[in-house]
């Protein structure tokens, strides 16, 4: 037992590939580039939830993988996606969060979207209705039909969250894409409709899969006070931790003991619809959503990667839309103790992977970050993020333990690595 | 100087006092509050004292609650922050009181500060190039309700009203 | 206590209190422009009330004038607001009153605020990553100028002097 | 009339060549450090005006292309540039913007530009005067003689603007590389002496070429409510949009009605001289130069590329330096109510390239830029950027539609795009 | 209305006033300082006054003196500035009285105040791009002692308590 | 003479060779990762001083090339350095400047570091003493003794300066390293133990190697007034500027007159140990690194280089630890006067570094800075630079005057050039 030097320091780790991985995925700019364009702009992303756009006419605006996405809700109340730009000159189209394009703008009539530039329009289902002096400067050569927005692939999907993805040949729906992995929550979250009530957002200087990390692993209950007071026994550690394909991940449930930490409460009386009390179910989704329902709340973070050492993380809270304002108001107690931006757990968490990611700048020395534990695919193992940057592999073809190789020579190795080991009795 | 004219300016310096002590209980809680002294900040609350971090989104288009919770529940809070994992980077509330607000039955008051939070960074993230330089953290407003009850005014209420939603780490310290 | 006491009591009292309500009527156009409550604001300004934006350029090394108006110019800008496209993020003026000076004669006064605008961002630029982040927006000062008529008190003319003149955007609305 | 799925919104448009421009030329950072190379160190720009350095001794200081640059009046009145480093060891000889040789500073004496670190000393011609200690220190080996000043090429021209190149050999005059452009304006500005009366800068995230392009076209007119209601009439849109040698541009004048927006006047009474009442032309200068006269008042738009995707605009206002106190302010009025930092049409316009360009960042997706309106070359056509964009690919030697090739490939690309088409019928 | 009374009112007007003199004191030195006036700044300062700015260290787990002296220290200091090369970057002091605290013998009192300082760019860096920005300098609190001698307040102590230390290019300038 | 047109300002220096460098070696960003690589990550660091851990169980964290360090005091008494990372995940092991292990942290027990995350401790020697749930997670595949820390050489040396290598094969002793350059101070230092008290830091956008010229020559006393007044004498210009091995400097001393500047005071009566009154010793080491003796009080500036135009200064002061408090405010007084944030010289320093980096930011045209006064290796002799850069280009492989040739060629060139000069009789 002791300190160890340069060498031993940088040592391949004496357990199996796939049990660790090099800190440069989580570091190095080219690598980030490449999962933009190779996964963040290939998957489906949850955006935003149906009830931050409840009306005919009203738009939330975000980015995908740094492109603007526009999510309106049409006179016929289906919900669409759009690139948020101008086929014009490029300009952004909306710039407001969210809104109502049934009033009209400076620039534009009311129902349209316009874009206040040189006041092109378009409908809600991004056919451009109106080219300002259009015959004057266009003639025969432009016509409407020519320049409607970018549509985009759009579903509502589970609880009312609204997917959106940038790849019209995506070949798969939300359903399929989810595998599985939101089931154990749907019969939860499709009862009755949800309302959002919660939204803030974190710029953390880090990596966005330091983030993921911790959302897919439960050994850092060390961390949280709160954990260890309400968690701690038999059942807390029972909790299984499945993957599922494409992967996704579930953290299975037990009931939590919240009336151990001084000033919280039991969650009984505001179950989400199907959940028995106080219990808890997570779920993981590649490449960086979580949902997460404590018995009363449901909290969603969804991830959107800035940089190699830089994300943004929207967080969001949920309750029933049939809530009275007693019930909702108990929700947003129950979200806001543990995840609001003052609770006592989110705090500690982006504490951590803030920590973590100034050793992981994108000028860092290669590291090894260990992902070994097994324990019986419970929460404090490891199999969650050995999961997930197995699939992560699969997308970039690279290893995530040495993302110089790719992916099919990761696993030969990895074959090769385990006969060798087994052969030498290790 | 006759009776009435006495009377008249005893009210308003009474008035004009009591706006003073209400500045002053203001201030007072940016001081301990700042020095992280939650019990001293509490003694100038009243029994069932209700506070609340909120802000409206117009990305959900709503009001939200950050934080809510009454005297009792911030002292549990408080109290318990040596077992939590804090980033202790000192705040310093930089508040003005813009308007005070006296009940006509002289038994509670409205007040309206405008504020700043400033952070010094410490330990909560690379401390060697960051501890030592100071950011704005937050922008707001307090909404703060008093009792008044002879010479003794204590807060009833105090809504921290948040223009910043960029939150970042956020803070297990009451604002 | 002598009726001469008791005279110089009451002067005392009455400069005092007009003081306090300077500091209040400043305070409250922080508080109504932040709001972008416009009217509200300009119900505190006199009739001829005269309103610029000013700053030093130590570039051309001369005064400027960024805006100026009266009333009534400004009562027609605000009102058509609506018409305009503008970054509406929103701004918060943060404002002490460093000195309040009465003349003589009682009927007019000066003041002198420091003061820093916030604007937390909006719709300026890319709200999804921007929007809920606050920034220092502008640094300066009011030199403000009071008609006083009794109890009556407005403003007859404000100079906001800027010390930032780098403004980026810019704004529609006064400061 | 349909949105758009990503192959049709990738399409090349069904245009001419030259009417479009690849998105990248906006965001692309190799192109943005070629264009200073090529273009901004190879051209004029009027750095700043005459009256901010009256006297002999006063000077300003500035850079072209991250390169510092000091201007200074001499003791026989003429105004020289420089750059702004010293020969010893690379200081910033001069740190404030503007200010006065005739007294001495803390390390200097008086009439002299003095290079605080060590305390070289220049005169108003560049040449070094004094070496602190140098017979000490360099003995023979080096003389003042050896370590003037770099002196860049300097013209005061076009109503007192002071120009700078810092090509020794961009052999043309000033007056040659306006090629005419200047000439609408020539005999307002040059009448009698002008004086800056306005100065204020913006740092916008955005290409420098989006705002000269909001410059070089009146199409965004519905953009702005005073131009709306001010300006739409015959008149308006029979203005010329007249393209110079160089890739500078006019445009055309006419009368203005500013009476129409409320709380505005005529500006009949102050116009400049040989100006008509209320009229309004406007130049844009290859590569980022504006100068605009509405009546009154004369603006200056000068560019500095900041980075690809960052642009510092100075903002000039102009009058005439007999003024009557009275005069100054009115016209002072006039500017700032549509172009003052708090007037109405700059904000919207900067507002307008914040978005465009949050869309065309450093590192978004290409995309397709309309150039493409027809009208007569009156101001809402689009040729203004047609032409200066044609030049821009002359000097990068780069099709601006596909900056990939390069511009011989795009003018051969487009005479045969033009006949396939021709023969095609299309 | 009784003697007595009279007499309450008359304590409570005076110590009231004093105390609105201090902030006024205190107010004029950050109006004086951002103007560069020092004579005028020290003048409102006793002969003996000692004037410090601190600040704790957590790096080194000690406290700090960054600059200290009397108020004859100051003056020459000051004088001397023009044979300096300096950042002339203009400060914008921008405080808030938070306490004041008389002696029960009414003939000394104390201070604080939460402050923060704006930088707003001139000739320190590279002024084309950068002058005219504003920026946040420092963050921290003055504690001001005072001599109270009759209607006369003078400063008898100011310490400059610093939060920020990550200090750059500091300054010549007392802060 | 006359000012100079851009080929003669680009010229080669009509000076030795080694008598100029690029500016480009201040600029440029691979030489600077190189620079991060091949010297800083190579060499011996004094992070901090060991009065900052007086006792066992105090710590101190900072970084040496972008790399977290923490230094330990142990139960034994003895400082050791270690990665300040967590062998688990990656994770900063320990957020605070300084502290005590003495007593426990949140998520850990007394006297161990513990990693908050998954709270794995490690002793002061570094070693890993508990994994949570190790048996649980990781069975017989992974213990303890498999996941020590990082340990980094460190020696407490010279006035008891804490010094650490991320270079296990360093090969040489501080002392070795050092090379006799510490000689002139260390009876001052060594004679009885010394005490910080003070710090502070300063980021300054430019290149390290600005600051250590600027501390390696005092030809810039010209920009202090403080210098002019109370040195300049005969005494003064006498004094030695001598190199050492590995590029290090010392400057001899003199005796300052303190006096001469209004407000100011002799520091006669609290001199170091061994030091004559109101002298004055300096010693710069190679790569970044000030030690300065004025009479009373000891200054130590540490560089931190944070990108090729971005540096972090750390300013010491030190005392005796045997000062009485009345002392200890004079050395801080006399400490202050000159080198405190506020003081006269500093200010000074780091405005003209700042202008100079202004001129040579990370895109700024290749210039030559010329380090050519030869004045008998005395004060304003350049020789420290010739001397620092000689031995940068020897760890770089790189000529510091032209940095795309190596460093061979570079002195055979020099010698060339020589030759052909000497032949030529320049
Ligand atoms: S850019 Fe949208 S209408 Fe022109
Ligand atoms: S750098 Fe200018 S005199 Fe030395
Ligand atoms: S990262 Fe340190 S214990 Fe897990
Ligand atoms: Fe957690
Ligand atoms: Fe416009
Ligand atoms: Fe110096």
């Amino acid at each position: 037992m002791s300190s160890r030097n340069h060498a031993q320091w940088t040592a391949t780790p004496n357990l199996q590939p796939g049990e660790w991985v090099d800190s440069r995925i989580y570091s190095d700019h080219h690598i980030f580039e490449e999962e933009l364009e190779k996964i963040w702009k290939k998957t489906w992303i949850p955006v935003c939830h149906e009830s931050e756009l409840n009306n005919a006419y009203d738009f939330r605006t975000m980015t995908i993988a740094r492109e603007p996405v526009i999510v309106v809700r049409g006179k016929d109340l289906k919900v669409r996606a759009f690139l948020n730009v101008c086929p014009h000159r490029g300009n952004m189209i909306e710039r407001r969060p969210a809104g109502s394009f049934k009033r009209g703008t400076p620039s534009g009539t009311p129902k349209t979207m316009t874009c206040m530039f040189h006041a092109w329009q378009f409908d809600m289902k991004g056919r451009c209705v109106n080219i300002t002096r259009r015959e004057e400067g266009y003639q025969d050569r432009l016509c409407t039909a020519d320049v409607g927005l970018r549509e985009l692939k759009c579903e509502v999907w589970f609880g009312g969250f609204v997917w959106v993805s940038l790849d019209d040949d995506i070949g798969m729906t939300v359903e399929e894409f989810a595998a599985g992995s939101l089931d154990c929550l749907a019969p939860s979250l499709n009862e009755e409709p949800l309302e959002v009530f919660h939204y803030h957002k974190a710029i953390i200087p880090c990596n966005y899969k330091l983030w993921h990390d911790t959302n897919c692993e439960f050994y850092h209950d060390f961390l949280h006070y709160h954990n260890r007071i309400t968690g701690f026994n038999d059942a807390y550690f029972a909790r299984k931790n499945s993957g599922f394909k494409n992967g996704h991940i579930n953290v299975g449930s037990f009931e939590v003991q919240y009336d151990q930490y001084e000033g919280f409460e039991s969650r009984e009386a505001l179950s989400f619809p199907h959940l028995p009390p106080n219990h808890w179910y997570m779920i993981d989704m590649f490449p960086g959503v979580n949902f997460n329902l404590r018995g009363s709340a449901l909290r969603c973070d969804l991830m959107t990667p800035l940089g190699p050492d830089r994300v943004m993380i929207e967080f969001r809270g949920l309750g029933l839309a049939s809530d009275t304002p007693a019930e909702r108001q108990t929700r947003i107690d129950h979200h806001n103790s543990i995840w609001g931006p003052f609770g006592r757990n989110l705090h500690e968490d982006l504490l951590a992977v803030t920590a973590q990611g100034a050793c992981m700048h994108s000028s860092a020395e290669k590291r090894t970050i260990l992902h070994g534990r097994h324990e019986n695919e419970t929460i404090h193992d490891e199999n969650g993020m050995r999961h997930y940057y197995e699939e992560w592999g699969r997308w970039l073809d690279r290893s995530p333990g040495n993302p110089d190789m790719n992916f099919a020579a990761h696993k030969m190795q990895s074959v090769a690595d385990n006969a060798q080991r087994a052969s030498a009795g290790m | 100087m006759n009776q009435e004219t006495n009377q008249k300016m005893a009210l308003a310096a009474d008035s004009s006092s009591t706006r003073e002590k209400i500045k002053e209980l203001i201030y007072a809680t940016c001081l301990f509050q700042d020095d992280l002294d939650w019990n001293a900040w509490l003694n100038l609350c009243a029994e069932d004292f209700e506070y609340a971090i909120r802000a409206y989104s117009p990305e959900i288009q709503s009001d939200m609650t950050y934080i809510s919770g009454n005297r009792d529940y911030l002292a549990k809070l408080t109290e318990m922050l040596p077992k939590h994992n804090s980033d202790t980077s000192p705040l310093k509330r930089h508040g003005v009181v813009y308007r005070v607000d006296i009940a006509d039955d002289g038994k509670s008051a409205a007040a309206v500060t405008s504020f700043t939070v400033f952070q010094t960074q410490l330990d909560g993230i690379n401390s060697h190039v960051d501890a030592g330089e100071s950011r704005l953290f937050l922008v707001g407003r307090y909404n703060d309700r008093f009792l008044i009850d002879g010479d003794e005014i204590k807060f009833s209420e105090r809504e921290v009203r948040l223009d910043t939603r960029r939150l970042d780490k956020g803070s297990h310290w009451p604002i």
